[in-house]
């Protein structure tokens, strides 16, 4: 988006900018939370964090209906929180506890929340893809105007799930927009190492699909794409995909040594920090005062004291849950019931 | 009334059609085609493309789908034309339908049905004749079914739709024109169970799906040697029916596990070390094993006839159970 | 190719496009004997048979040298036949006799030859290809400028392992001609029921990969379009990849009761019968005699007949070398010796 | 020298690679990254971008592209970060890896080495902490090696190279930071037979890679409690040399098996029915087994730990072995 532009999507509802702005700060401040309590030992296994693409999830959250469905990858601390699932569940998911979203089954790669229809939380790089086709298809069939909306990362579009995930939702119609994460590195793996095609919108368009590339360091531009998309595919579009160009600001996980990239290139990266964007373009339209900036910040901070609190506060499953949830607790008259609420099942 | 293995799965699929509109089946082939193996054939007329879905060669796609699709509120039966396709989409299937449950601390469960051909026996040679239900049998989430009969053909799928986990179910490629007795009124069997298709005192022959009538072959075999076999139908692979397991080994005190997966780490291993777990001061003999000689399978049928378990075969190991002094 | 052009390569070389039609009758009639043989129940298992897409491997296998190195499918008696493999040891095989070419453990599908580098034979769909891509990075390693192709069906093209293998070969830029056998139908399905993207050329050439589209009826322009693509991969233009448009007279295999196409259309596309084509233009040139065509006939009659004779007396390899070959049979010096003939081991 | 065990694989890799220059290594984020788990760290700047091949995410493509390379003369090493992503590969595996050589009568054998890394207990969750190795073990025309020691680490590669088919090599992610004792001219070891890492009369453990410093932890318990245990280090988990594990078993009588997965199906399974099978009369006590509870592995870390064969549950395993009367 032009300077111009931002200035006047600004102008005409500055509540909803800085709404998106406070969105993003929540992803970022709390995501810095995890990575000082994984220093701390609170937080253990795979962390994944989003800083610097927190723009991609704010803007395309934004754009979503709460009847619409959510599927995300291992890098998915700021889809989950801004699509609804409480700080406080994800923190206490991430240290093992029996009050996160997971019961601490999941861990950091493995949010999940039924009440949001948010689906994960996948670690297996492009196995997210198929799952979205599939809640499409069950919206298709069931005749609901409801869209998925998928995320994933530039590098997962090597693997045959992602190509036969978006043949089938082409061929098919089927209501999802694809959201490719491209933020150039598959760990160390920069993407024209990766992908005979750079171009990843051109990439999917291949399977004619409606395909554009946007700025995914700029929210209001993810927003308004997003929206235009979103749109599209529940009017009955079929499948679109967005190409939201961003890069990470941290390390692939907590192990990267970060080998495979410069300095300077990150360094050129961060002076498009997503908030600092933002925050600059709502002052500069005079719609964020200072201390309007510092109540969001307070707000934010208190937020996630509140989550790590609520999470110090937890409890363990007991080890004799061990197996719970391996199956499914039937009840007995299941066999005969048949009308149960289909996929989601509340047997916490 | 009389009826064949594949006609009893073609009408369980257009009964779970008919009573339930959630249920849809998709796969490579299953509509125009009529099925790889003719189980769908009439189907597409009666129920239309949109319920018999037929997919591109896409084996993790259509898996997963199944599984998204299972999420948001359909019953799908995913037809995998067979299970030496399935390797396609093995992470799909562990990864994801075996574990979302549990990762997601109960939330999301996978009510989806996935059906297989197995087996080997009709000269396809090593890239289409792998017997993988033993060894998928390995993961927990799962549910695995082999039906051996017409009534379980027949009466095996209504109870996996109703079941809210993902249920793998898997159809030997020997049995389809085999042909049964089948009550008018036959309907869902339970799958928890195992079932004794045979009596015997003498020795328990233990196996399920495509080996079963070739072990009653063998225990009629035996009979006329004076030794009489129970054979023990294992019908589930997943979760095993122990009890029934250990109650034909109480009762006879000697066990061989037939089993068309590879030898080594098959599932004829497992009843064996469960068995040896749960029963060795019952047991007379130990318990033997007739598997599958350990190699791809090959074409020429005289090979091939080598590499399955074969009437002789079991018999040979009944009969050096039965042999043995405890 | 315009009958003009047509008639211009026969005239530039009348006895080369007669070898062509006389690879194109030999398939046939190997074929049309095989399906005999199945109908007598000497031949068993799955049986795809080619007959109506003779020109594709006829011209695309004479453009090839013989150190070069071809893939194929489980419809694949064509391939082999005209790669070099004799259909002596080919109908050896599908008896199920020691003679065959895999000692009677491969069977139709499983068609290998080490002296002619045919590496099979694939019957998982798509899973040929990334041997292909291997072989050729093998080449490419190696310095060698051998060429790589591999056959596959459209229907192919909506599997992950044909995704991955595209973007690995174009990638890596390696020597691989990639062949797509567009018949129209993967079993059953119609191309436009099995991709969102119908145009296969378009969809390669996503990829990067130098992709044009040839009627694969005209054995003259696969040939062609065949020598100038591997000109291009052996001189390191890197993959290229040619969709052949073709179509298959017969059923899928000999289960096949063909309920998803109309008896017209396969009737259309009979009157485009390669062999048929290029007979009459040969005629036309006055360039086939009658008395040729009878040679032709009756030479490939007594080859096939020879083949059968071979096959019939054959031998059963023993029961007791059943797991033969499971495992390499070592040599006692195999740990030391390290220098081995690599890839290719002359076992039997 | 002390060593690590990544160290020790780090040195095999890089002596294959210069030994021979046919050998090289592909796999995702194997050169500018390091290694998904630091093994590669340093050899880009050794042998170059085309012999340490960073490859995309496409583990079907580049395991398939791995054995094409290997028929075509080379001898890769592919390295698949984790076994959990070898799902994605196992039709390259088993359907093209495992059967060439005899599909095609002998002709096209497949010199292939594939790393992976297994395991859990790093708190990596359901689809990041299989151990499918014991299971993967049932495919014939497979080699499958678990080093579970720094010699193995530096000795096994090797050899697994010059063995003319496919090898896969597990290396279990909780050794890469054991440090041991290297001979200063450490080279190539067998992969043909099992090791006994201490012995005992007692009971015997059976076990291999990432169990192994668990189970020599239990023996040390057991022997504190008088119980003198033999470790068996199966190193080869196929073909298992049948030979190392009934020898130990007829000296001990009684055995366990140590196996971190799951327990239906498990290695352990396919042990003890060999045990059963060979040598049933010997035993004065059913063979045991430790596993992995049937749980896709939680987060939590006290959820892990109870997954996770424990040093108190072979302790509780071995000691009812010894406690049993034959
Ligand atoms: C199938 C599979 N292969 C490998 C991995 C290991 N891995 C985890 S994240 C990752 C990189 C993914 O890159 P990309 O898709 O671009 O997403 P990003 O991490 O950049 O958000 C890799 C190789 C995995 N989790 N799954
Ligand atoms: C992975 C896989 N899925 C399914 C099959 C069953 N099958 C064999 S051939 C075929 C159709 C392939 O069509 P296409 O690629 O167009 O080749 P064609 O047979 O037309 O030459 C199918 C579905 C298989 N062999 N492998
Ligand atoms: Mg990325
Ligand atoms: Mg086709």
């Amino acid at each position: 988006m032009t300077e111009h532009d931002a200035a006047q999507a600004i102008a005409a509802d500055p509540e909803h900018v800085r709404g998106l702005l406070r969105q993003m700060v929540r992803v970022r401040r709390l995501e810095e939370q995890c990575v000082e309590l994984y220093s701390a030992a609170k937080i253990r296994g795979f962390l994944h964090v989003y800083i610097g693409e927190e723009a991609v999830a704010a803007g395309v959250m934004s754009a979503l209906r709460a009847d619409d469905a959510v599927v995300a990858t291992y890098r998915e601390h700021g889809h989950a929180l801004l699509r609804g699932v409480s700080a406080s569940a994800i923190m206490a998911e991430m240290y093992g506890h029996a009050e996160g979203c997971c019961r601490g089954r999941g861990g950091s790669m493995h949010l999940f929340d039924a009440a949001t229809r948010f689906y994960g939380g996948n670690a297996i790089v492009a196995g997210g893809l198929p799952l979205a086709v599939g809640l499409a298809l069950a919206d298709r069939m069931s005749g609901r105007d409801r869209v998925t909306v998928c995320f994933f990362g530039e590098g997962a579009m090597a693997e045959g799930e992602f190509h036969e995930s978006l043949n089938l939702a082409a061929l098919w119609g089927l209501p999802v927009l694809f959201c490719c994460e491209n933020n150039l590195y598959a760990m160390g793996t920069a993407l024209d190492r990766s992908e005979s095609q750079t171009d990843m919108a051109l990439k999917a368009s291949a399977y004619e699909v409606s395909a554009w590339a946007v700025d995914g360091m700029d929210v209001l531009a993810v927003e308004e794409a997003a929206r235009r998309a979103v749109d599209a595919v529940r009017a009955g579009g079929g499948p679109h995909f967005l190409e939201l160009r961003t890069y990470r600001f941290r390390a692939h996980s907590m192990f990267d040594p970060e080998l495979y990239r410069e300095k300077a290139e990150v360094e050129r990266w961060m002076e498009r920090d997503p908030i600092a964007l933002l925050r600059t373009a709502l002052e500069a339209s005079g719609e964020l005062a200072a201390d309007q900036w510092d109540a969001l910040e307070r707000e934010v901070g208190a937020e996630m004291a509140a989550a790590v609190e609520f999470a110090e506060g937890g409890t363990l499953e007991p080890v004799e849950k061990l197996t719970r949830f391996v199956y499914s607790e039937r009840e007995p008259t299941a066999r005969e019931s048949g009308d149960r609420a289909p996929g989601v099942r509340g047997s916490r | 009334m009389k009826t064949t293995y594949r006609e009893a799965m073609r009408a369980a699929i257009r009964d779970a059609m008919r009573r339930d509109e959630r249920v849809f089946l998709m796969g490579e082939d299953v509509g125009r085609y009529g099925g790889g193996f003719a189980v769908s054939l009439g189907l597409l007329e009666e129920f239309g493309p949109s319920r018999i879905r037929d997919t591109p060669l896409s084996e993790a796609g259509f898996v997963g789908a199944g599984i998204g699709a299972a999420l948001g509120g359909m019953r799908p039966i995913v037809e995998v034309m067979t299970v030496n396709f399935s390797l396609l989409a093995l992470d799909q299937i562990m990864n994801n339908a075996a574990t979302l449950l549990h990762m997601s601390g109960g939330q999301f469960n996978v009510p989806l049905v996935i059906r297989m051909t197995t087996g080997g026996g009709r000269q396809l040679a090593a890239q289409h004749s792998h017997s993988l239900e033993g060894w998928l049998a390995h993961i927990p989430g799962l549910r695995i079914l082999a039906p051996a009969t017409v009534e379980d053909a027949r009466g095996m799928l209504w109870t996996a739709l109703e079941d809210p986990d993902p249920v793998l179910i898997f159809e030997h490629g020997s049995l389809y024109n085999v042909a049964g007795e089948l009550a008018d009124d036959a309907g869902a069997v339970d799958i928890d169970t195992a079932a004794v298709r045979r009596p015997g005192a003498d020795v328990s022959l233990i196996t399920y799906g495509g080996t079963l009538p070739t072990t009653l072959d063998a225990a009629d075999a035996l009979a006329g040697e004076g030794i009489e076999a129970e054979v023990l139908d294992l019908r589930t692979l997943r979760p095993l029916d122990d009890a029934a397991i250990l109650a034909t080994v109480a009762k006879t005190h000697r066990a061989v596990v037939v089993d068309e997966g590879w030898r080594s780490g098959s599932l004829s291993a497992e009843v064996s070390a469960r068995i040896t777990e749960s029963a060795f001061y019952d047991l007379d003999a130990p318990v033997g094993r007739v598997c599958s000689v350990e190699v791809p399978v090959p074409y020429a049928k005289h090979l091939e006839l080598a590499t399955l378990p074969s009437v002789e075969r079991i018999v040979a190991a009944a009969r050096e159970a039965v042999g043995s002094h405890g």
